[in-house]
């Protein structure tokens, strides 16, 4: 463990290298893309800002607001719903906990455009899942929130529990259990102990959860499509249509860009907050 | 006392609430593969495993697989080497620049996906590399290299590095100490990194979709049959591709498990 | 002490346990304790790991409801009040700092719950400071960069703060070093005395009990043995569980009125089935009960010698002595006596 | 209107990267990098077998059943990637992926005006292909204008799949004779506000809205018409109830109740549901429009051979193949849809289909149909109406 003459480099270089050339490289070529004059194909030298006042004025920003939106609901409700599941898991579930774990987990490694389509499927008015099982049991009709926003909120919220769960399940288990019984015993009740304790404590889990669910959902876009029946525009489907249909390169690149410099606001502040070898060792 | 076991109720019922949500529209996949319509009206009029048999019977489904399976290895070979190389760095070691190098590696992990598929491919077309299953596994590893490493590191910071110390002291080489003392203990660590690179790789839709170019891996194929043009084979597949990965999965741990016991 | 031990008695009863039971599933971690701790009192339960001393001080401080029986705090039913609406506060074995916010913010954490302002939290919080003598300049600190001791003073503060009518500890000061455990036990006794208040205090170690407590209970397996003044529990144990915890004693048993251990007759008034001689009390020398003892260790205490003997039957004894003792080498051979007055006789 | 400043705009709507012409050495460079990552760091599965037969095509192609019968009658491998839309495709040949690529089939003009002139495709040897277009309907017959190069010297392909392709109704809502006289106004009655679906086919979308607007979609705009399309443009894509780009969802919502009609559609979104017994679904060609006084748009797939600088050996074959009966039948029901194909003149293929599937694909009026359509050709101005349409739907919600 002595610092100098560590071998750490040498053993960092190769995914470094991996990294810069895959990750930082795209997103340099990205941005060099997103200078050129519009629906043009080529790099050149001939830089402009076009794309980027094109990108404001021609109505991105609506796009970019409903992705902001939908990642902020689905952040604040996937952590209302993922709160009392980890403390639940991590406290009472006993010998149960790891296998609900498991089974909570389990869906991320099923495609998302299978869940999503099994949603939908579950939520079809008339002859889906639901509508047509209570139909059948019961005689009862009902109607659908299929092709809605609401719907696409509903499908992102399901993709991105287990992002929300399992870093919260981290962090709920870095709550040391006799801080609790000092809070409690020093007269908090039970929302004064998650107030001033438990959510303090378990920050850093709730801060990866959030971020990982707030940066997913902004690129998310087959939720709007499957479930959505875009009834909204999200940014991600206005840059896919850049694209594709439109032809438009550098524009599409410079709405990537702007996507890339919101997550990057929102993700690097946080990140250098993090103590990741404190994280990663429990 | 009574008030204890309302709560437990309670807490039951939620779990088995969000199990619910979570599992309702697998489970829906699955009623929906049983059709022989694509205009499904549930409950369906005739109960049918046509789905399934056409899915088996066609070479399509093969060669979804292969692709996706081509993709997956590539990216479990190369992130479990890369990222136990990785973990090594992050992990064992302390060298000035780890803080930056830690950062730099879980950055992607916080990257919007198609955004990150986007940027590969206009890099891949504009150095002028064809979009294949390899431009597709390279893509995957962008996003699943760092978990992997992460995955990795976990056990590294779980382990006493004064062990191999003590290994060196007792007279091993440094072939030794890692083959006899390192690899055994941080082995779990890199049998879970295996499993999420693969099971990540085998889902992943929002790289894939963007770099696969010809090669059409199983999730794109089932998205774009969800999206355009549905029939009950596009959950036949769908369940087909998830028993495989689970078989895979099921496959690895019980060689491993086979191979732990004949030593 | 017996005289101090009597002052407490006469003091109303705070705190009450009666048939206080605790069952984990088939296992009973306490069984049917029942003491009445009269106010002002300062009584520490000991025990070994395992004998339920814990699990006892979390049933007090409500933090685990019992199976059976009762609690009263000044003759008011209390068995079913929760932790948080309890007017005691307990000091953890972890201390339990909240890791995440400042000196000030720990102390002021109870006062908080309750919603007391801001500055009357803070002119508490400096007081409570200068009673567990940590300067002014604390209050801003974060608790991660203090000190162990500083830290145990803070958790004290802390649970002074809520003005609790009792206070538990359970073993605070057992992850100390031995001087700093010292320093502190004193001080804890100190702020006893000053405060008045009513401590129950849990322990491992006798030593620690023997220095601060009015009154001693002993907890063995979920049972209590043994209460009383320190005085009584050294010189009157119960049984021999009691007298070896206390540390290296010498039991002796007899049998057709004689000590076998050492051939010797036993005394025509013995009051049980065992002697228990103390180790300062087994001395070079003839006394009532004399015989050759074999060294066969000698352990130089600073002041003191111990030393480990055999007797020629080869049962084990020890012996402590004052001086270095340079006579009695290993493998020499030595009268050592102790009179009959000094044994204390237990029938268990 | 100058057709070269056209075709040059069209060249210039050029996605996956054109021929580029920044410094090549550089481009070199980059490509060398980039090989030597991809061969150091992948291991090669699929680069010692020969290369398989690819197409770039429409899904009807890429019929598991029609690859698999292939594949067993000649021995070849194929794969294929599924059109985003006939531009980007095209373009992705300009790009330089001709090396990639054996066979394409895209809608009437890109042969004819963009991928022949560019040097994309190869001429089919006339001898072998010119009998084929005797076996076809008679609105194919040789000279067929889209099939050959301007001068009609060359053959570029081998016509196949063909519809009108315009909106689809609920005929137990709206009947069809009605549907076909109202037309485009259909979605401009405000009853229907709400009551509608997009298929997010988007350029065809922008044909359908300059139709509506009563724009000739095929002719340079004037501002007052680029002014009516977008006004019709935002209305129409406000007072949509659902756009996808999954018509069978469109088919759904409309077997469900919740929409009346949807447009983009046809027999290619209609035939293999009415066949289901989804009889409510009728494929509507308006009967008139501002098109010539058409309303209709009519396309016609031309399949053809990629200017592969390594041609596939069996790629003429897989092009003569698709058209014999077995082939075609499986083509006119690729992927589980029904649509006609320029082979069904012949009774061996006609004979094939049941009563219930030619009702299915509404065969008795479909020459009718073709008759109230113009054919799909390339849309002047249309990045500057697609960013209308663009605007319109990112104002949607």
């Amino acid at each position: 463990m002595t610092r100098a003459g560590s071998p750490g480099p040498w053993f960092a270089a190769p995914v470094a290298i991996f990294m810069l050339l895959c990750f930082a490289g795209p997103i340099l070529i990205v941005t060099w893309f997103s200078l050129m004059p519009g629906r043009t194909f080529e790099l050149t030298t001939a830089f402009t800002l076009e794309n980027y006042v094109a990108a404001i004025s021609d109505g991105y920003a609506r796009p970019m607001m409903w992705s902001l939106l939908g990642a902020a609901i689905t952040t604040i409700v996937t952590a209302l719903l993922a709160w009392p599941s980890a403390i639940i898991l991590h406290r009472y579930a006993g010998r149960w906990a790891s296998l609900v774990s498991a089974l909570i987990a389990l869906p991320i490694f099923i495609s998302e455009s299978v869940r999503l389509f099994g949603m939908s499927v579950f939520m079809m008015p008339r002859g889906g899942i639901l509508a047509g099982s209570l139909n059948a049991a019961f005689g009862i009709e009902i109607g659908s929130i299929l092709n809605t926003w609401n719907a696409a909120l509903v499908g992102m919220i399901y993709i991105h529990l287990p992002f929300m769960l399992f870093p919260l399940l981290l962090g709920v288990s870095l709550i040391p259990a006799d801080r609790i019984e000092a809070a409690r015993d020093l007269g908090a009740n039970r929302w004064q102990v998650m107030r001033e304790v438990e959510l303090p404590l378990a920050a850093p889990g709730l801060m990866i959860g959030a971020l990982l669910t707030f940066v997913l959902c902004l690129g998310a876009n087959a939720e709007a499509a499957i479930l959505g029946g875009r009834a909204v525009t999200v940014i991600t489907a206005a840059i896919e249509q850049r694209f594709n249909y439109a032809q438009d390169w550098p524009m599409g690149a410079a709405l990537t860009v702007g996507v890339i410099a919101i997550t990057a606001a929102i993700v690097l502040p946080v990140l250098s907050r993090l103590d990741l070898n404190r994280l990663t060792k429990r | 006392m009574r008030q204890g076991r309302h709560l437990g109720a309670l807490r039951t019922l939620w779990i088995a609430a969000i199990l619910a949500f979570v599992y309702i529209p697998i489970v829906s996949v699955v009623l929906a593969s049983l059709a022989n319509t694509r205009y499904m009206r549930f409950p369906h009029r005739v109960w049918t495993l046509e789905a399934y048999g056409d899915a088996l019977s066609s070479f399509t489904t093969w060669q979804l697989h292969s692709i996706s399976l081509s993709i997956a290895l590539s990216v479990v070979v190369l992130s479990t080497i890369l990222g136990t190389l990785g973990a090594v760095a992050f992990a064992r070691y302390n060298w000035r620049g780890r803080t930056w190098f830690q950062r730099f590696m879980v950055l992607p992990i916080f990257f919007p996906q198609p955004v990150l598929g986007l940027a590969l491919l206009l890099t891949f077309t504009a150095i002028g590399i064809q979009p294949s299953w390899k431009t597709a596994a390279l893509a995957h590893l962008v996003w699943i290299l760092p978990i992997v490493t992460l995955v990795i590191s976990v056990r590294f910071f779980g382990y006493d590095v004064a062990q191999e110390e003590a290994a060196y002291d007792l007279g091993a080489t440094h072939v030794q100490v890692v083959r006899e003392v390192t690899l055994p203990q941080i082995w779990p660590g890199i049998f879970s990194g295996v499993l999420f690179g693969f099971l990540l790789s085998w889902s992943n839709l929002p790289l894939s979709v963007f770099t696969s170019g010809p090669d059409t891996p199983l999730p794109v194929w089932l998205f774009s049959r969800t999206a355009t043009n549905y029939s009950p084979l596009v959950p036949s597949v769908a369940v087909i591709g998830t028993v495989v990965s689970a078989l895979i999965v099921v496959g690895a741990g019980l060689l491993l498990w086979a191979g732990r016991r004949l030593r | 002490m017996t005289a101090e031990a009597a002052r407490a008695t006469d003091r109303p009863v705070i705190l009450s346990l009666a048939g206080l039971s605790k069952k984990f599933g088939d296992t009973s971690a306490v069984k049917q304790v029942s003491i009445d701790i009269p106010e002002g009192e300062f009584l520490t339960i000991v025990g070994p790991s395992g004998s339920g001393k814990s699990t006892l001080v979390r049933l007090l401080a409500g933090l685990e409801t019992p199976t059976s029986g009762t609690l009263k705090l000044r003759g008011k039913d209390i068995t079913a009040v929760p932790a948080n609406r309890r007017p005691t506060a307990l000091v953890f074995q972890s201390l339990a700092l909240f890791d995440h916010r400042t000196v000030g913010q720990n102390i002021e954490f109870a006062m908080k719950m309750k919603g007391v302002p801001a500055d009357k939290r803070k002119a508490r919080a400096l007081e409570l400071l200068a009673l567990v003598r940590l300067s002014d300049s604390y209050y801003e600190r974060p608790v991660t960069h203090c000190s162990g001791g500083e830290r145990q003073r803070v958790a004290l503060a802390r649970a002074f703060a809520s003005d609790p009518e009792i206070l538990f500890f359970d073993e605070p000061l057992s992850a100390i070093d031995y001087r700093l455990r010292k320093t502190l036990e004193v001080e804890l006794k100190e702020l006893h005395q000053r405060t008045g208040r009513t401590f129950v205090y849990i322990t491992h170690s006798l030593e620690e009990a023997m220095i601060m407590s009015d009154r001693i209970a002993i907890l063995k397996d979920g049972d209590l043995i043994q209460i009383g003044t320190p005085a009584e529990i050294y010189r009157q144990p119960r049984d021999r569980f009691v007298a070896s915890f206390m540390g290296e004693v010498n039991i002796l048993g007899v049998e057709d009125g004689t000590f076998p251990d050492i051939g010797h007759p036993a005394p025509g008034d013995a009051a049980g089935a065992y002697a228990i001689v103390r180790p300062e009390d087994l001395l070079p020398g003839s006394r009532d009960v004399t015989a050759e003892y074999a060294v066969t260790q000698r352990l130089m205490l600073g002041s003191r010698t111990q030393l480990h003997l055999a007797s020629p039957s080869g049962a084990s004894f020890v012996s402590e002595i004052a001086g270095e003792a340079e006579a009695f080498e290993v493998g020499t051979s030595h009268a050592f006596g102790f009179d009959t007055d000094r044994i204390a006789w237990v029938d268990r | 209107m100058n057709k070269e400043r056209m075709l040059r705009s069209m060249a210039a709507r050029n996605p996956l990267s054109t021929p580029m012409q920044h410094s090549t050495a550089r481009r070199r460079f980059l490509q060398g990098v980039a090989a030597g990552v991809t061969a150091a760091s992948l291991p090669s599965m699929a680069a010692a077998q020969s290369r398989p037969l690819s197409l770039l095509t429409w899904d009807a192609y890429a019929d598991p059943n029609l690859l698999d019968m292939w594949r067993s009658t000649t021995g070849e491998d194929v794969r294929y990637e599924i059109h985003i839309s006939d531009p980007t495709s095209v373009n992705r040949l300009r790009a330089g992926e001709t090396a990639v690529w054996d066979f394409i089939n895209v809608n009437n003009p890109w042969a004819r005006n963009i991928m022949w002139p560019a040097g994309l495709i190869r001429d089919l040897p006339r001898d072998r292909f010119d009998p084929l277009y005797a076996e076809m309907k008679e609105k194919f017959q040789m000279p067929y204008r889209w099939a050959l190069s301007e001068d009609e010297e060359h053959l570029l392909g081998v016509v196949q799949r063909y519809e009108t392709f315009d909106f689809v109704v609920n005929q137990d809502v709206i009947s069809p004779a009605l549907a076909q006289d109202e037309g485009w106004d259909l979605f401009n009655n405000p009853d229907f506000a709400g009551r509608y679906g997009i298929l997010a086919y988007e350029d065809w979308n922008v044909m359908d809205i300059c139709m509506g607007a009563g724009v000739h979609p095929f002719r340079e705009k004037t501002d007052e018409e680029v002014a009516r399309f977008e006004e019709t443009c935002y209305r129409w894509i406000e007072n949509a109830a659902l756009v996808t780009t999954d018509f069978v969802q469109l088919n759904l919502a409309i077997l469900n109740g919740e929409i009346d009609l949807y447009f983009t559609g046809g027999t290619y979104t209609t035939a293999a549901a009415r066949l289901e017994g989804v009889t409510e679904l009728y494929a509507i060609t308006p009967n008139s429009g501002p098109a010539d006084g058409k309303g209709g748009i009519n396309w016609i797939e031309l399949n053809s051979a990629v200017n592969n600088p390594d041609p596939h050996p069996a790629a003429l074959d897989w092009l003569e193949w698709i058209t014999t009966p077995d082939a075609a039948e499986l083509v006119a029901r690729g992927n589980g849809n029904l649509q006609p194909v320029s082979q069904m003149s012949q009774p061996e293929l006609f004979n094939r289909f049941s009563a219930e599937e030619l009702a299915a694909i509404q065969w008795d009026e479909f020459d009718q149909r073709i008759a109230n359509a113009v054919e799909f050709d390339i849309v002047p101005d249309y990045d500057r109406l697609y960013d209308i349409y663009s605007a319109a739907m990112r104002s949607r919600g």
